[in-house]
This record gives C-alpha cells, structure tokens and sequence, in this order.
C-alpha cells in the first residue's frame, strides 16, 4: 500500500546556485517522516522533485526500487505521491470544490458531475473541520480557511505518500489537533506521510522519525523518540541554541498607551473590541481560525469596512482610514498572507525592503546604493539567506521571504507594529533572532502587537495576551496568567470562571 | 514621493459609499457560518449589471420611439447583433483565459473573401448551389479553425503575447484580403447569393435565422464554459495558470483551443454575414474585434481573465448594438455625436456593474 | 400629395469630403423641410458598411421612411440591403457608387469618378508636355479608389514617357500622405509631379515638399475640389496648386432636393444623373468656392 | 530502505533541460527585468530583443535602399515616431502599472483641435504670435492632463475597467472633435502657422526639435520609472496591487498619476503635431492607441502590467516606424500586401524577445 522512497545522490542548481547537494536517504514505508532543516536548507526544493514539480539536475529519486523521473506532478500522483505546497496554490476565482478536483474532475457523460463533487467536497470539508459552503469562491476565504482547502484537496487525492510542507503555519492548535488526527487515521490506512515544520513540538508530537537536512545536504535521521527538541534544534541549526526567548524585561507601566482602541466594529468579524498597548510593551492576540484578529486589525487600518470604533495614538484621537494614514502615524502592518499581501515576488529583496519606506531613499532620484546598504544590514539583522542581495524575493526559501516581509513592516522605524503570524514558517534558530530583535525593539519603546497561532509564542514573548472567540475579545490576560490551558480555555469559550 | 492623499470614502462610517477595501470586505462579510456562495446584494446587482443596463436603455428607446418596441425592430436587432454575438462567444473564452484577439475583424474579412472566391470558382464544377454554399460554409468554418489553430500554436509554442501575435495577424489577414480583392470587392455569383440569403434573411417561428444560430451557440458556449471540464480548465488558467498547470491541467492545449474555438466562432459569423451583403471588402469586418472584446468587457468579465459569464456576454453584445439602434431612432443629437453618445452610455453601463477590487 | 418621410443614409464625417456630404446632407434638410411641411428628412451617418446595413433596416422598421437617399459605403456589401428596402416599397436614389444590381436602384446619382482620374492625368500631361516622374497617393482600398485609379492610368499609358514612379495608399488623411511623401522624396531624387488624388492628402504632400525644400516638383494636383484648395487657385497663392478637379459634396444635396420634390409630387426621377466633374482653374474656381461648406 | 540498483551513471544527467514546472516558476516570477539572476544568455537575449529586431531591420533597409541610411531619412523616421513615442513613454506606466488606454489617438486630436481654437480665438486679442503659441502649448498640456485625471478617477474612483472608460473616452473625444470641426478641419491661423512651424520643422545641432524633445521626455520617463518611488509604485502596483495596497502605498493616487502622465505626454506631442500640418481633422490621431500599445509591448513589456523598460518603448515605437518607412523605400512588395509584412516583422521580433513561459 504505502511507498518506499528513495533519493539518490539529488543534486539541483537553480542557474548558478545549488541548492541540493548529493542528497541521499530512504524512507521506509508506513510512517510519518518529520522533515526538518533551516530556512532555506532545500527541504522544500527536495520535496518538489519528489512530487515531480522540479526535475532533480543529478541524482534520482527511487520510488519501492523502481528509478522514476518524473516529467509532472501527474505522474508522480499516479503513484500516489501528492504534495501540499509551502505557499497556497489555489486559482482564487474559482470555488472550493472546483479547486478540489480541478484537472481531475468527475463527469456525467459529456458534462461535469457538480453535484457529485459538491457532495464529496463537502464531505472533505467535514473531514477538515471547515464549515464552509463548497460553492464559496476561493478569493472569499482567510489564509487559515485555504490552508485547509489544500489539505482537503491533497485528501480527495488517493495519496500514498502524503507530503505536507509547513500546513500548521497559519493553523491554531484546534485545527491542528484535527490534522494529526486525519495524520493518523492515514498512517492506519498506509499511507506514508512526510512532514515538514518549524513547529519542533508538533514534529515531536506526530512522527515516527525525523530527517534532518543542512545546506542542501542531507544530515541524519533518527527515530524522533531518541531525540529530544533540543537535540532537533541543534541538529538543524548545527550549534546550540540557548533559551528561545528572551526574559521578559517589565512592561512598562506608566508610559501613556502608544495605541489605544475603543469600541472597534467590522462587520461580521469583530464586535466591540477595545485594548491599549504601551511604548515598549508586546500585546499578544490569542483565538482560533476563525476569530477575526486578522480582520479586526484589517478593519482598524482601514483595509476593511469598519462601522464605528475610537482610535487614539500617542493619546491623541485620530482617524485611520487606509495604511497610508496609519502608516504616516507610525503603524505598520505584517500580513499574515506573505504572498497576498507581504511581499512582491516579482521584485528584488530590496525593493521589497523599502517599499515602506521609499521617501527615505528618495532625494529626489532613489539612492539605490543606499537602499543597497540597507539591504545588507537587514540581511544580517534578520537571518535572510539568499544567494545574492539583489535576488528575487520569489526565489527565496519560505521562511526568508517571511523574514524580508517582517523586514519590511519594521523598516519604517514605526512606533507601533502589528504583526500577523511573525514567525509563519520561521526556522528555530531565526525565530530565537526574532523573538531577540522583537524584545530589543519593544526595549527601545517600540509597541509591538503579535498575532500568532503558536500559544508557545505568545506566552514566551507577550506582556499580556488578549483573547478572541468569534470576533469578541472575550480575555485579557497578564503575564502571571499566561499558560496554554488558560488561553485555549478562553479562545474555545470553555473557561469556567469567565 | 509620499503619497499625502486621503481617500474620504475609506474607511468612512456608516452606510456610506463603499470604497475598495470596504466592498472587499463585504465580499468577505457572511453572516451565518455556512458560507453562502452568492455574496449578497453586491454580488446579484453585480451579476445584473448589464442586465439593468439593457433594460434602461429598452426603456429610454421606447420612450423616445414607440417603434423601438416593435417585434421587426428588436428582431433586426437582434440579427445584427448576431455576427459580433457569435464571436464575443469566442472571444469570452479567449479572455476568460487571460488572452487577447485583436485580428477576429480581420479574420472575418479575409475568411468572407476566401469564402466567397471558393464559392465562385465552384459555381461552374458543381451544379447544386446548395451544394457550393454547403463546401463554402465547411471552407469558412475549417479556415477559422485554422487560423485560430495557428494563433493558439504561435501564443503557446511560440511563447509570444497574445496582444502582438494578433495584432501581427490584424494586419496580416487583411492586407490579404486587400490582395485577393486587389483594393476592392470580392462578390458572390448571383445565383449563389440568391440561393444563399435564406441564411441571413429567412425566418423560423417569426426568428430570424442568425438569431436562432447566435442563440444556439450562446447556449453552447454557456454550457462548455460552466459544465465542460474544459471550461472549467479555461477559468483556472485565466485565474492562475501556475495551479492550472500544477493540476495537471494541459495548459497549451487549453488555450490553443480557445483560440480555435474563437476562430471557428468567427468562421460561423462570417458563414451568417456573407448573405447579407454578398461580398468582402478590404473594410469588411473593421472594427469587431474591439465591438467583441467591448462586449465581453461590459458583460463583466475582466480583461485580465479568470472569471466571466456567457449570459454577461450575450448581453454586452445586445446593449452595445442596442445603443447603436437607439441612436438611429431619434434624431435627437448631432450626427456627430454619435459615438460620444455611444462612449456615456458604455461608462455609465460598466459604471452599474463595477467590480469590487 | 402623400407625406413623405425621406431617409438619408451617408458615411460619417471622418475626412473633409465626408464632412462635406454630411454638411450638404444638413443643409438640404434645413432647407427642404422648411419649403414643404409634409416632408420629413431623416439624416443618419455611419462608419461601415454593416452599419449602414443597420441603418437602412431602422430608417424603415422605426422611422418608417418611404424615400431613400443614399450614398453607400460600399457597392457591392450595400446592394442586398437597400434591394430589401426596395421591395418593401420604399423609393430609392443612390448617389455616388451606383449598386452593383442597378435594380436595387430607382434612380442614380453620381459624381464621375472615371473623370476625376481622368481629368487629373490629362492635366499632369499637357503640364508636362507628355514627360515626367509622377508619384502618386491613393486613397483606402476600395472599389472607387479603384476606379479612379484605372481611370489616370489609362490616360497615362498612353504616354509612355510620363511615368509612375510609385502609387501608395495615403488613407485619404493628411497625416499618411505627409509620411508617404516624406518616403517618396527621400526616395526619388527627381519628381516633376504628384497626383494626390485628394485635397485632404495634397494639404501632407505640400507640407513634405516643403520641409525637404525641393525645387523639382512643379504641380500638386489633389482633387475633389476641397475649399481650402479651391482658395488657393482663386488666389494663385501657391505656384504647385494650378488646378484641380470637381467632385463636390453637393450633390447629395442635388439628390435629396430633387428626390423629395419628386416624390411629393409623385413623379419618378431619371434613372441616372450624373454630375460631371470638372477641371477646376483660376478661371472658374469661384463657381466651386462655398465658404461655409466645411468642405 | 537502499535502493535495489545501483546506477552506474550516477550523476551522468548534467545540466538537464529545465522542466516544465520549472519554466513555469521562472515564468511567474514576473519581474523579468530585474532579472540579472540565473537568466544568463536567455536573459540578456530578451532584453536585447527589440533592440536587434530594429539593428537586423535598419540592415534590411540599407540593402533595399542605400537612401535608408540618409541622415535626412533617419531625421524623418525619428521625427515622426516622436508623437508616437512621446505617447509611448506615457502609455509605458500606465501599461506597467497593470491599466490601459485606448484614447489617446482621440484624445491627440480632440487636443489639438482646442488647442488650434484656442490659439485663433487668441489672434486677435493678444499681440504676439509668441505669446499666443506659448498659451496655446500650455493649454494643450493643461487639457491633456485634465483628460487623463478624468481617466484616472473613473478608474479607481468609478472603479470601471480602464478598458471601457477609455473605450469609451475614445468614442467621446472624438465625437466631440468632429463636432467642433463639423467634420472637416480646424485650420491654425496663418501667421500663427509661419510662427508655430519651427517647433516642428526646426533642428538644433541638425536634429529635430520633435527628436530632442522625444529625447528628453524619454529620459525624465526613465528616471521616473527606474529611479523615483513613483516609478517603485507603479510596479508594484502592476505586480501585485494587493501588496502595494498594504504596504501603504496610495494605489489609486498612483494609478490616478499614471493616466495624468499620459494624458500631458499626449499634450506635449500633440503640440508637436499641430505645426506639422497646422490643422486637426476627424483622422487625426487615428489608431495612434494601437501603435503606442504595440509599442510598449513589442518593447518587451507585458500586457498584464508589473514590469517593462524605457529603452524597450523607445526602441519599440522607433521599431514600429521603421518598418513603414523601409516599406514606402521599396516596391519589391504589393502595396496591399505593406500591412502584412508589417505583421510578420512585429511577430518575428516579439519572437525574438519572448518571454519564456
Ligand atoms: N526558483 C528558485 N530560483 C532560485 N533559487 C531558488 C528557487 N527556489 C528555491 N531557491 C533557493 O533554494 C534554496 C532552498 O530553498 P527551499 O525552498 O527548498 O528551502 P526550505 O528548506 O524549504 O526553506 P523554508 O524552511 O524557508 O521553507 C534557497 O536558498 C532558495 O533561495
Ligand atoms: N460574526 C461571525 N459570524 C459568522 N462567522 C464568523 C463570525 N466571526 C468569524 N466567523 C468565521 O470565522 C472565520 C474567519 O476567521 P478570522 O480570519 O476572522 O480569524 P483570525 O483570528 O484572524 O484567524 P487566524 O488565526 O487565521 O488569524 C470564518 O470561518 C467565519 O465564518
Ligand atoms: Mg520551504
Ligand atoms: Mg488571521
């Protein structure tokens, strides 16, 4: 039933650059293989070959003993090798269930079978635990709601080896749960899944072994119960990591709210919120798919329709009506949607870079041996890896282009920062920079807002935690409160006392 | 440059007047969890846009002639809407796919001409006129394949843009018909154009036949772009051609056949346009291509591709020629203002149906 | 006498002698309707061939003309549709390009486009005394192009010591004709004269000429009888423009006024009327000047 | 679990041809200008596409006519693409930042039809000829801008398609030309004419003033699109305008800019235009949207928007022109037939410069 892959001495260059270098391994059948390496150690580019959407440039991959080269994904589905990518792949203009089974669609004579797949769609839409109409179109959904369409489309494929690069990124540990649940029914069923994330607690939670690459080469693997996440983290890594966040300096306490928000209405996603945040303190924003921080931020920028709501920056009331104004007072916004919404791939790190900031680089013809310098210190300031300074941001790793995206909000030097999912994607060893960088930041009286599916964050980083349930702050938790029982308790609506 | 300018609409409160993130938002707005797919009241008058349109712009024209209201005159109309009709068809696909055609004017001048001279040199070996228009109307149809075959293969194989492989062509096929008709008209045999003009000027059940061809392949065109996989295949190139082409979906074949498809369209038009004034002219056709992109256009398709509908198209295509009508019915404005009445009426319609972005 | 609704159906103004017919077309309207209140005129425009089409069936299904005037963009594509409007009864007159089946026609009205290249080319000869460069700009593609055209070289055939040196269209459009005259005189480093075929084009070539300040062209001839071009004959005041050859939009206003009168009375028109053309010269350039006239 | 066969040819493959999942992905990182990177000679060749298309082409016509290679008839050839090219520059963001504009042919002539009223109503109450062109210029500029701002707020206020606004533009300006003219032309005074016609006819340094000044406007268009935040926008607009939108960005303030741009590069070489012939008719302007589109995309710009070069434009209009001018230097070819192999020449050079897929 399931698969036995095999890699060959994988090499692959992209023009000048190898990206794999002589990468051979196997896997054995029936298990699930976390998958674990540094921003840009080609775990994703070894993947692709294994799905047949890069051909390796040396080497071969072996599929139960038998040498393959796959020409297309086709071909390496009919094997039963489906892949979920890093960054969502869905045609946005068509709906669910057309996406689902787009080039594989069920007929009825001449015609497409619709009802047929509505059906089906919604039965794997079930299985995922999205409550949405199959019909909805793609373009209507959040980033966490595509995520899951990709699962349930990789599902509605007869997988026998399930590939799935980073799904939890956007994920909150409710739909997680979910997933390794699905993991696991599959694995019952035969089908081998290789497993990619930065997530160390759920590779240790859900896998069998890791596979641990560096550099494009393959490193070790080891069943995961010999190793402990320490031992994961160094072996990606390749040195110690010393403790993951920084000790919390004191929120500061008497310094008037950076931002405070009152009353805050979207239109069916966020109800009556209000919360302040100081210079030089990181709020952090809890809640499940679904909650609306991402929109109720959206809203205060006015990137959405907001109904009413109070806003007051450095004590003084103000109006937002789009990022301009809010940027032009010194807030900044990271999406949660990188490649939506984050960065252009289509242009260089460096434009990405100063995007936000061009008036800066601007006297009057742009300085681009300055945005030049600037680029270099980001590179070092954020553990960006690419092969070049002026490369593309669409052929960075994942994680790096996440870390050019968070690159870009801070360039500004705004006051106050929101950050939606910071770490999307982020290898440990950049993470633990990050959380540095973020504490440094705030120490310097920065206000930092973190939205983030990873309760660890949170808890690790934040002064207090606000808590959303189906677009109402329903918590607002301080330091000596936060722990994941507490918070998942208040985001699910199962907290007693409350 | 910094930008220093304020949007007043943005973020405004109340029921003001959407502004682009507000309506994208409200794209987004569901009220219950089970997501409906129609987005509400947006979404309809959206779809409705053209619709509303047509219906105003019926109402005005009855209003300012009780004749406009007349069966012959819709008919005619709609037979005149016939030739650009058939081939916006063609033409939703093309751009539903995220191409372009700018040749179908020329494509109908030089496929008439052709047409026309195959039938001619016929006319003395075959007896049938029947027969010779039965040859000449498979030529025109197999010539339109042809030539949208050669369009398709030069976009995909050749990986040039659609914008430029056409607009070479544009001028490529009528130059040729020019050639053929050496600067003047290529005309049908008299016979033939006898036996022929039932093609364009008979009626069935009080409709004329042009119509009942525009509506049939209107009617087809609906269901190969909303329940072929084909179709299907065609909206996720124009929406995203990298999934499209990770779907395993055949990209090249896909858009090819748009072209022929677009091609064999046009090759129908010209079958239907050829009795009506049984002959080709270096100015035959001129101008269609921008009458068949307008109508895809104003029946709500976006020109870059990914979604559109076949009934927004027949109605683009209704409402443009309609306007055209309207404006012979009254003598009300300059002759010179035609167009310019033409130019209001078109914003106006597209202004009804706008997109959110 | 029945009423009568009277359709004119003309190209739109898209070059000065278009502009000219519609003016005409106007004006026979002002005056006519003014003249005889049982008659009413309908003037459309249109920019194609198909659209005319259109034209003709909404000038009889909406407006519900009995009397048709109409200058085709195009014989033959024109020909099926107005023989639709005829057997529907409605009296028709054609002007300028007769139908390719005269019996779609009652009555014809036409300039003579044979003389208008005739005329230009027997002028060219005797100017030159049968030898010389000529370069010459034609118009669009089209049937009447053709005619005219047909009609110069048979003239100059004759002569085999006038030769052209090269005939290309200039879309009756002066900007064209500037860019084709610019070509033709980088080109041609002897030219004695350029038949323009049209005034619109003449008005490019004269400004080409200029800027390459070449002495050895000597006539410009253009045609149609633009007024622009028939104030310089009057007033000698370019030593290129001697001469040019009539085909006044005005006879679209001859056609209406004696179609309507006509048919207010009941009568029938002859069946053709051809309104010749004519050189054109200082000596009779005013009979040709109509200062209002956009033409 | 080892493989069961060794491969003896292990590593043998070398540098395979790329799949196509991999052409794809280049493909889709659509920035193909600021691709130095891994592109190597596919690269280099794309960007030189235009560039020997034009070389091979002024080759061509040397050989055809040594009178090619006049300085004069460069003179000529350049000067008459300035109106094109100047417009080029213009139509270059509007095109990069992801818009359209089919008006600007309409829009020349509607220009300089007021400009030519304004300038003659002015004769008489302002002495100086000077004085009278230099108020006539400005106005021509003032009006191109207004023009374009109209485009703009339609588009991202009204929130129509570009393609309809300006289609529809396009049909209004021009309508409203012919009404001023009532169809014939619009004459420039005479002695404003004699005063007028250095702009166009004069040289400096034995070039044009049309050249110099295309000269100019094409390098101020460089340096804005390559080296001012307003040029950054306008890409990233064309590239992603959701992305733009978030970075703070005033996307429609941008867009609304570009169609301004336009709008006075349309002014400015309609006030090169006027002296040439001194007058303004129905046809003026006539299909110029069509050449200065070809132009930015036969420059290697992509129709959908987010990238594309100056020096492509530029060289892409003069490309454009040449071969008309090569054309009338010969007779090897049926004067019909000038439209055809103008539509070979514009494919075999996008061929040469395609993207690659
Ligand atoms: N299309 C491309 N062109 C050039 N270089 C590329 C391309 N795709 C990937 N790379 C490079 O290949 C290397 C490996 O990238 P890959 O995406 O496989 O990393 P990854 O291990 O998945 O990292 P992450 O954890 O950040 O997702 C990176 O250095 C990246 O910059
Ligand atoms: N008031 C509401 N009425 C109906 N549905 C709602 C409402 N609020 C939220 N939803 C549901 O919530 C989901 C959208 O989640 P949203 O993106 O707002 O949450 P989020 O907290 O930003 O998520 P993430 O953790 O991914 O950032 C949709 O499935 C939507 O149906
Ligand atoms: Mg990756
Ligand atoms: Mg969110």
């Amino acid at each position: 039933m399931s698969l036995t892959i095999a890699f060959e001495s994988v090499s692959k260059d992209f023009g000048p650059v190898r990206v794999l270098r002589d990468v051979s391994f196997s896997l054995p059948p029936g298990k699930v293989h976390g998958l674990l390496g540094e921003n840009g150690a080609g775990k994703s580019t070894l993947m692709k070959i294994l799905g047949g959407y890069e051909r390796p440039t040396q080497g071969r991959v072996w599929v139960d003993g038998k040498p393959c080269d796959f020409a297309s994904p086709r071909e390496a589905e009919m094997l039963g090798i489906v892949l979920i990518h890093q960054e969502i792949n869905l045609a946005e203009d068509l709906t669910i269930a057309e996406n689902i089974f787009l080039g594989r669609e069920h007929r009825r004579g001449l015609f497409l079978d619709a009802a047929r797949m509505r059906t089906e769609t919604a039965a794997l839409l079930k299985r995922v635990g999205l409550n949405v109409d199959p019909d909805a179109r793609v373009s209507q959904l959040i980033v966490a709601e595509k995520q899951l369409v990709e699962i349930a489309k990789a599902l509605a494929r007869d997988a026998r080896l399930l590939i799935m690069d980073e799904p939890t990124a956007t994920l909150t540990p409710t739909e997680t749960d979910r997933l390794f649940g699905l993991i696991s029914q599959m694995r019952g069923r035969g089908c081998s899944v290789i497993y990619i994330s930065h997530k160390l607690d759920e590779v240790a939670r859900i896998t069998d072994d890791i596979v641990v690459m560096r550099d494009g080469a393959y490193v070790t693997s080891r069943p995961t119960a010999s190793v402990s996440r320490r031992e994961m983290a160094n072996l990606m890594v390749g040195r110690e990591l010393e403790d993951l966040f920084p000790s919390k300096a004191h929120a500061p306490e008497n310094a008037e709210f950076a931002l405070e928000v009152q009353g805050i209405e979207v239109p069916g996603w966020a109800h009556d919120v209000g919360f302040s945040v100081r210079p030089g303190e990181i709020l952090g924003f809890a809640g499940l798919v679904g909650a609306g921080r991402t929109e109720l931020f959206e809203g205060l920028l006015g990137l959405r329709r907001r109904t009413s709501g109070r806003i007051r920056i450095g004590g003084r009331e103000t109006q937002i009506r789009n990022p301009r104004d809010a940027a032009r007072q010194g807030l900044t916004y990271l999406s949660e949607d990188r490649k939506g919404k984050g960065i252009v791939l289509s242009f260089g790190m460096r434009q990405n870079l100063t995007l936000m900031a061009l008036q800066r680089y601007t006297h009057p013809l742009l300085d681009a041996a300055a945005e030049r310098r600037a680029m270099e210190q980001a590179i070092q300031a954020f553990g960006i890896r690419a092969r070049d300074p002026e490369a593309l941001a669409s052929s960075l790793s994942g994680g790096n282009q996440q870390k050019l995206a968070l690159a870009k909000v801070l360039h500004p030097g705004p006051g106050i920062v929101v950050l939606d999912e910071p770490t999307r994607g982020v290898d440990i060893g950049a993470k633990r920079d990050i959380y540095f960088l973020i504490h440094d930041l705030a120490r310097q009286g920065l206000a930092v807002i973190v939205i983030s599916s990873e309760l660890v964050e949170l808890i690790g980083l934040c002064h207090r935690v606000a808590v959303m349930r189906t677009g109402y702050l329903t918590a607002m938790l301080d330091a000596e409160q936060l722990n994941e029982k507490e918070l998942i308790a208040h985001a699910t609506g199962t907290h007693q006392s409350s | 440059m910094q930008p220093e300018h304020t949007n007043p609409a943005e973020g405004g409160r109340g029921p003001a007047a959407p502004s682009k993130s507000e309506t994208a938002a409200a794209a987004n707005e569901r009220g219950s969890l089970p997501r409906l797919s129609g987005s509400g009241w947006g979404g309809r008058l959206h779809g409705l846009g053209p619709i509303a349109g047509l219906v105003l712009l019926c109402v005005a024209g009855t209003l300012l002639n009780s004749s406009f209201a007349d069966v012959d005159n819709i008919m005619n109309v709609l037979t005149r809407t016939s030739f650009i009709g058939i081939i916006s068809v063609g033409m939703c696909f093309v751009i539903i796919s995220g191409g372009i055609d700018l040749s179908v004017g020329s494509m109908a001048a030089l496929i008439a001409g052709s047409m026309i001279l195959v039938m001619n040199g016929l006319t003395g070996a075959v007896a049938s006129p029947a027969l010779v228009i039965a040859i000449g109307m498979a030529f025109a149809l197999l010539l339109g394949g042809v030539l949208g075959l050669a369009h398709g293969l030069l976009i995909t194989r050749g990986r040039i843009e659609p914008f430029i492989v056409t607009l070479g062509t544009l001028g490529i096929f009528r130059a040729y018909l020019t050639y053929l008709s050496d600067g003047g008209a290529i005309t049908l045999d008299m016979n033939l154009s006898d036996a022929y003009s039932p093609v364009y000027y008979a009626s069935l059940l009080g409709v004329p036949v042009p119509v009942w061809v525009f509506l049939a392949i209107a009617l087809l065109g609906g269901l190969l772009l909303n329940r072929s996989a084909f179709g299907r295949y065609v909206q996720a190139i124009g929406s995203n051609e990298q999934v499209a082409r990770y779907a395993a979906v055949n990209v090249d074949l896909t858009k090819t056949l748009t072209y022929v498809l677009l091609g064999i369209c046009v090759g129908i038009a010209t079958v239907l346009y050829v009795p009506r004034l049984g002959s080709a002219t270096p100015t035959t056709g001129l101008l269609w291509e921008l009458e068949a992109i307008a109508a895809v256009i104003v029946g709500g398709t976006a020109l870059k591709g990914g979604s559109g509908t076949m009934t927004g198209t027949v109605v683009g295509a209704i409402l443009l020629s309609v306007i055209g009508n309207i404006l012979n019915l009254t003598s009300i404005i300059s002759v010179y203002l035609n167009a310019a009445v033409q130019g209001f009426v078109i914003i106006i319609v597209a202004f009804l149906q706008r997109r959110r972005t | 006498a029945e009423p009568v609704t009277l359709g004119v159906s003309i190209p739109a103004a898209t070059h000065s002698f278009t502009a000219g017919v519609v003016w005409w077309s106007e004006q026979a309207k002002k005056e006519l309707e003014k003249a005889h209140p049982e008659l009413k005129v309908i003037v459309k425009t249109s920019s194609g061939a198909p659209q005319q089409a259109n034209q003709l069936q909404d000038l009889l299904t909406v407006n519900k003309i009995n009397a048709l005037v109409i200058m085709p963009f195009e014989s033959a594509s024109l020909t099926q549709p107005v023989m639709q409007l005829k057997k529907k009864g409605v009296y028709i007159t054609v002007v300028d390009r007769g139908l390719t089946d005269t019996s779609a026609q009652d009555a014809y009205v036409s300039g003579d486009n044979t003389a208008f290249g005739r005329l230009a080319a027997e002028y060219l000869v005797e100017q030159l005394n049968g030898k010389g460069d000529v370069v010459v700009l034609r118009g669009i593609p089209t049937t009447l192009d053709n005619e005219r055209m047909d009609a110069f070289k048979a003239v100059t055939d004759k002569h085999p010591d006038i030769k052209i040196l090269d005939a290309r269209y200039g879309n009756w459009n002066r900007d064209d004709a500037f860019k084709v005259m610019q070509d033709y005189l980088t080109r041609f480093k002897h030219i004695d004269a350029v038949w323009a075929a049209d005034d619109d084009m003449a008005v490019g070539v004269l400004k080409a000429i200029r800027q390459a300040d070449r002495k050895d062209i000597k006539i410009v001839f253009g045609g149609a009888g633009a007024k622009g071009m028939v104030k310089t004959i009057l007033d000698d005041s370019n030593p290129l423009i001697k001469a040019d050859v009539s085909y006044s939009p005005k006879f679209i206003y001859d056609a209406i006024k004696l179609t309507a009168e006509a048919r207010l009375k009941g009568e029938a028109l002859p069946a053709k009327t051809i309104i010749p053309s004519v050189l054109i010269t200082k000596e009779n350039a005013k009979d040709f000047y109509f200062p209002d006239s956009p033409f």
